[in-house]
């Protein structure tokens, strides 16, 4: 009797993994004859693509002053854009929060970072451009808008990554709600959100789109440009400072989580 | 929106007689960041720094791309701004602003107008024919590279033939004609797709035909299939809040620029020679005609 | 040796809980719920000891009068209150639990995780900068008192498991509760530790407070508790004075196995 | 005597303290003088900020039939896209794990990562066209690098949140390094890491950047374009179109992560 | 009971762990290290219980003979073999430890996480794709042993304190050690299941397993191992027989308060 049991329940299981499997494969097929890919191009196309990257290299380093000026200038603009952004993402995060925020509010307020999220960045710079004119005060603004579509979403998953056993024995105690988010949820969600809105800064720093619609320049925009305009090894300065500038505030990042790890 | 001209919205009307009344006190020139230019805020400066000395008034240089700077001219963030054809039609009819200067390239075949190009390979078996419907009715099913959806002479302008040949319904409907359509995100990539025979046929700018944007051996490989002519250039436009005198002193310090001393100014930027001034309706009037065809807003 | 700030808990004449055929939902994993009908009655001021083999409901019972698992039927009252979501706060502020495992926040310091203890009686704004420092004051004397004061600036995750357990138990004094529920107090304490707590727990009942504690030592609950509720399978198999414990066990071994 | 040191102690830890907070704001400072802020500007211009979405509706629905195709063209490269790219990222997130991987092979896979988030979409997209001409197949393959971006920093992230007790034990108890990766690792890493493929996918048909630049056009692309031609009515159709799609793919993420903890 | 694949281990002649003045790292919060010198020498076949007050340095010692924490001076070696980073690999295949707490994947099931206790003794390419049927056959036996058949498809997280504290035995036990290593392996458990696994230990030692485990219970400790090893502040202030440990206990408080 219980052996028949066990062994139907694996039946099923087999077969719900089957059909989970077909439908995968279903889709990816279906998938696959749309981007109607053409094999025999990608082998012939060897020399273009060796050609490509032959043509970064080697960088002009003669643009290296006009680089530094947009690194600083984007600098600017991310540190507050970022800012600002996070400020305003933690509340929503908050809100979005499975372990802290009843459904019906929950809703509302992941509907909101969706809505952000939707918003491109082309249009976010316009809507910024009407209110204060072309230039960095629109980047700014617009970067902390784009922000906030994803550092809500990433404290949010930090949020909900909290130890809830902790979380249940500060409410049970009777701390309120705002107790509980001061006390039980900043101190274990401070490493990973740190590192989150490191990474965002450097996000920013990057970002070509947003900055370069309201031309606010930066240094992803030039390269953008540069490209564009067929300079591609001054281009490759740009990356290569970008590289340097995103490893150092991964490093950055790491080594600041390690000290309040180890506070 | 089916607004005249002109008078945009009201809250627009009434801020730009308030804004005028105070008059100005420094001049804001936009200047877009198009495919190509590179380190635009550096020239851009230079040209607003020779406008100050001329105007004897602060002139600022602001980057953004065509969009944003219509949207700056709309919100009176912006008095002069380099734009489109399509992008002046537009600022227009949202700001107001008009456009008194175009810019002339050597390589125009019409001086401030050029011509719209369908470019196949010379092993094509596509053939040109005199009628223009004919013409373009051999490409119903082909692959076809265009610049971009954006571009006036990559898209607006051979689309807006198509529509006007009855071939096409507008410009969303476009996919229905063709095989397939892609862009090329500029002119170079759209001719590479021919010449690498991943498209069949390419729409782009006459000028396109030789560098930077391809080699001359590649040139050699291309030939026109179809031509629409009358592809009005790019222009400055002034806001209507800037008062006529002082409009006068902006486009005569501007066309210093057509002068040898400060002509390399101009021709960093944008690549273009001189500017000429130009009425706005008559100017653009074939682009409104084709963005009319192709479905387009106005 | 342990200030109380709200001695008026010995005043109460209502059972500090009572529970009427107390049901939790259906488990598919155990082919039955939790708790499949808990009826006891336990008066203020005593020292209940709870016992029984592991899983057979003892923590879920302690969770279920805090509301933290839903009641499906039957009822429980704290001081005639009954547990219903509108009236949850209000008990909660009358229970402390302790947890098993503990439940501290493991990047706060000893002291900081003591002080949440204080959350309950202090509102947002006078927690927002920080605790005052009769607050601090009352954390560090627990703290001392168990034998923690090197430690008290230690993050707990760093702390050994028995030093833990301390300090979850320091923040639950904070707390002064007038019902005490206390799941495994003395699991991972050392000899010293266990007699400490348990006589600290016997002194607070001395002063009036009910304590309810989940043991596994026979010995222990034998020593310090008066009355002994003995859970098998969901239900009370036994409940009474805490003689002759390691025979009604040995009954419920038989019935287990 | 203790009290002193403790007193010295406190004084070191706030002065300290002050010490990051005058950086902090002398770095804010900075940046905002570089942004040239103009305050009174903001303040007459809100009918402007006004107008702007006001000539965003109402949406211009005859475009829906384009705006779905569009979506489905995305979506089919999306789908490959991240799979390929989600693929590639796991080992790349397990070399970068500091609880994972020795020092000095952590570096190289950090710096791979840093590199590739480092060249911008358009260079890739370039890249690509080179391989694979215009299209959908050089639009999948950029797309997959530019996954490897961001999936190897998050799951590294996930990776290093893992519970470290659980890890140590498999490894005292003799067990390989994949063997801890596929029974220590895995199974705590699943719930986190499907959101974040699932956010990835999602975000990849948003792209406009990236698709834009190979021609490959779905509907990022489109409602740029429609922007950039002026016609905000029909790029809001696009937009709320785009809404629906990232709400779904919110609620699917977790749904998913919800049945993957109850399993 | 248990079926033992490698019942080798009884023919060592060589002593199980030799400890000589082992001390660890500095710790700046203790302003001491956590060991501060251990020396002892246990024979294959010993039952030797770890006592000791919270913080003495038991479950430090314990890790320190993995390499799980490292030696800062002295010396220490199992069957002759020094401990260092390269021995390290090779001594974990002799040693099994139970972690205070476990240390279980929690969102694998019961079953699972016992079988991990053999991915020691298979390859990676053998565990790609699970585990073969008498692996399983041998964990659900086990599971079944330790009266968690009915829990065996649970996921680990899902279970009672006690139940998950006989799933990391059993897990330790599929290592088929020849060393064990417990810490606190009654943490938890009832006085049944507490009596289960000291009489498994038990029958393992008399088969001739080296066990070495930290306990609280002094009775306990009494009862089945034959040595105890007293830990104070990071050095063993009693190395001798079970009889009269309340005794040395005392002494050890007095050297503590
Ligand atoms: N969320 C849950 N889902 C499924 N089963 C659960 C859940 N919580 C508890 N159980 C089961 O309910 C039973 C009672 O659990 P409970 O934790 O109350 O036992 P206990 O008496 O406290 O045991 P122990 O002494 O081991 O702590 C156990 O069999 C446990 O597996
Ligand atoms: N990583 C660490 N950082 C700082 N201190 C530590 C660390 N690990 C252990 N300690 C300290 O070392 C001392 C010994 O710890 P250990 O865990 O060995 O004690 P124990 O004898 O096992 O205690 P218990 O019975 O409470 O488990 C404790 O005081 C503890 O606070
Ligand atoms: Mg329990
Ligand atoms: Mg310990």
């Amino acid at each position: 009797m219980k052996d028949v049991r066990v062994k139907f329940r694996w039946i099923v299981s087999k077969s719900k993994l089957f059909m989970i499997l077909a439908a995968l494969v279903l889709v990816y097929g279906w998938a696959l004859q749309g981007l109607k890919i053409n094999g025999t191009l990608l082998q012939k196309s060897v020399p273009h693509m060796i050609d490509f990257i032959y043509r970064l290299f080697p960088p002009d380093l003669s643009v290296t002053d006009v680089a530094i000026r947009a690194l600083i200038e984007t600098v600017q603009m991310s540190l507050w854009g970022t800012t600002i952004g996070a400020v305003l993402s933690v509340p929503i995060a908050v809100l979005s929060a499975q372990n802290l925020t009843p459904d019906w509010l929950r809703w509302s307020a992941t509907l909101l970072q969706n809505a952000v999220r939707t918003v491109p960045s082309i249009v976010l710079g316009l809507f910024f451009v009407s209110a204060t004119g072309l230039g960095a005060t629109a980047g700014t603004l617009a970067l902390s808008i784009y922000t906030i579509g994803y550092l809500a979403k990433f404290y949010q998953e930090a949020i909900e990554a909290v130890d809830p056993e902790s979380i249940k024995a500060l409410q049970v105690g009777g701390a309120s709600w705002s107790q509980v988010a001061q006390y039980g949820i900043l101190p274990q969600v401070l490493p990973l959100g740190l590192g989150y809105t490191l990474y965002m800064f450097e996000y920013n720093i990057r970002s070509a789109s947003v900055l370069g619609v309201v031309g606010a320049g930066g240094i992803g925009f030039e390269l953008v440009n540069y490209i564009r305009g067929f300079e591609y090894s001054k281009a490759t300065t740009m990356m290569l400072l970008l590289l340097l500038v995103v490893t150092s505030i991964d490093f950055l990042s790491s080594h600041l989580r390690h000290q309040l790890e180890k506070l | 929106s089916t607004q005249p001209p002109t008078s945009s919205n009201p809250v627009a009307a009434t801020q730009g007689q308030t804004a005028s009344a105070n008059s100005l006190n420094q001049l804001r020139v936009v200047f877009p960041s198009r495919s190509g230019a590179t380190e635009v805020q550096t020239k851009a400066n230079a040209i607003a720094a020779l406008l100050s000395t001329e105007l004897k008034m602060p002139v600022i240089a602001v980057i953004g791309d065509d969009t944003a700077a219509v949207e700056a001219l709309k919100a009176e963030q912006a008095e002069v701004a380099f734009l489109s054809s399509r992008s002046a039609l537009k600022a227009e009819q949202l700001a107001g602003s008009r456009l008194y200067l175009a810019e002339v390239r050597p390589d125009y075949s019409g001086g401030h107008t050029y011509r719209s190009v369908f470019v196949v390979r010379n092993d094509s078996p596509l053939q040109s024919k005199d009628d223009a419907k004919q013409n373009l009715e051999q490409l119903r099913g082909k692959k076809i590279a265009f610049t971009s959806p954006t571009s006036g002479s990559g898209f607006i302008f051979p689309v807006g033939d198509l529509v006007k040949q009855g071939l096409v319904e507008n410009r969303d409907r476009v996919k229905e004609f063709f095989g397939e359509v892609t862009y090329g995100n500029n002119y170079a990539g759209a001719l590479q797709a021919v010449l690498k025979g991943q498209a069949e046929v390419a729409a782009v700018s006459e000028y396109a035909l030789k560098a930077p944007y391809i080699t001359p051996a590649e040139s050699q490989q291309l030939r026109i299939l179809h031509a629409i002519s009358g592809v009005p250039a790019h222009g400055v436009a002034i806001d209507d809040r800037v008062p006529a005198d002082l409009r006068g002193r902006v486009m005569s310090a501007l066309q210093k620029l057509n002068e040898p001393a400060n002509n390399a100014l101009l021709k960093d930027l944008y690549n273009s020679t001189e500017l000429v001034s130009i009425d706005h309706t008559r100017h653009l009037a074939p682009m409104q005609n084709a963005l009319k065809q192709a479905g387009m807003e106005p | 040796m342990h200030q109380r700030s709200q001695p008026s808990y010995t005043a109460s004449v209502h059972p500090a809980i009572v529970c009427v055929d107390l049901q939790t939902a259906y488990l598919p994993s155990l082919r039955r719920s939790a708790l499949q009908g808990v009826t006891c009655t336990i008066q203020p001021g005593e020292f209940v000891a709870v016992l029984g083999l592991n899983g057979a409901g003892k923590s879920t019972w302690l969770q279920s009068l805090l509301g933290l698992v839903p009641i499906q039927s039957g009822s429980a009252h704290v001081h005639y209150t009954p547990i219903q979501a509108a009236t949850i706060p209000q008990i909660r502020r009358e229970i402390g639990i302790l947890f098993q495992g503990g439940g501290l926040v493991p990047q706060l310091t000893a002291l900081d995780n003591v002080l949440c203890g204080r959350l309950g009686q202090r509102s947002s704004w006078q927690t927002l900068f920080g605790f005052d420092s009769r607050d601090r004051a009352q954390a560090s004397q627990l703290l001392h008192q168990f034998g923690l004061r090197d430690s008290a600036h230690q993050i707990t995750r760093r702390l050994s498991g028995g030093q833990r357990q301390r300090v979850a138990i320091a923040r639950l004094l904070m707390q002064s509760p007038s019902i005490l529920l206390l799941d495994e107090p003395t699991a991972g304490l050392d000899v010293l530790a266990t007699r400490h707590v348990m006589e600290l727990l016997a002194q607070l009942n001395h002063q009036g407070m009910t304590i309810i504690s989940v043991l596994h030592d026979l010995a222990i609950a034998q020593t310090y508790a008066r009355r002994a509720l003995i859970f098998e399978a969901g239900r009370i198999l036994y409940d009474g004075d805490c003689h002759n414990l390691a025979v009604h066990f040995k009954t419920a071994e038989q019935v287990e196995r």
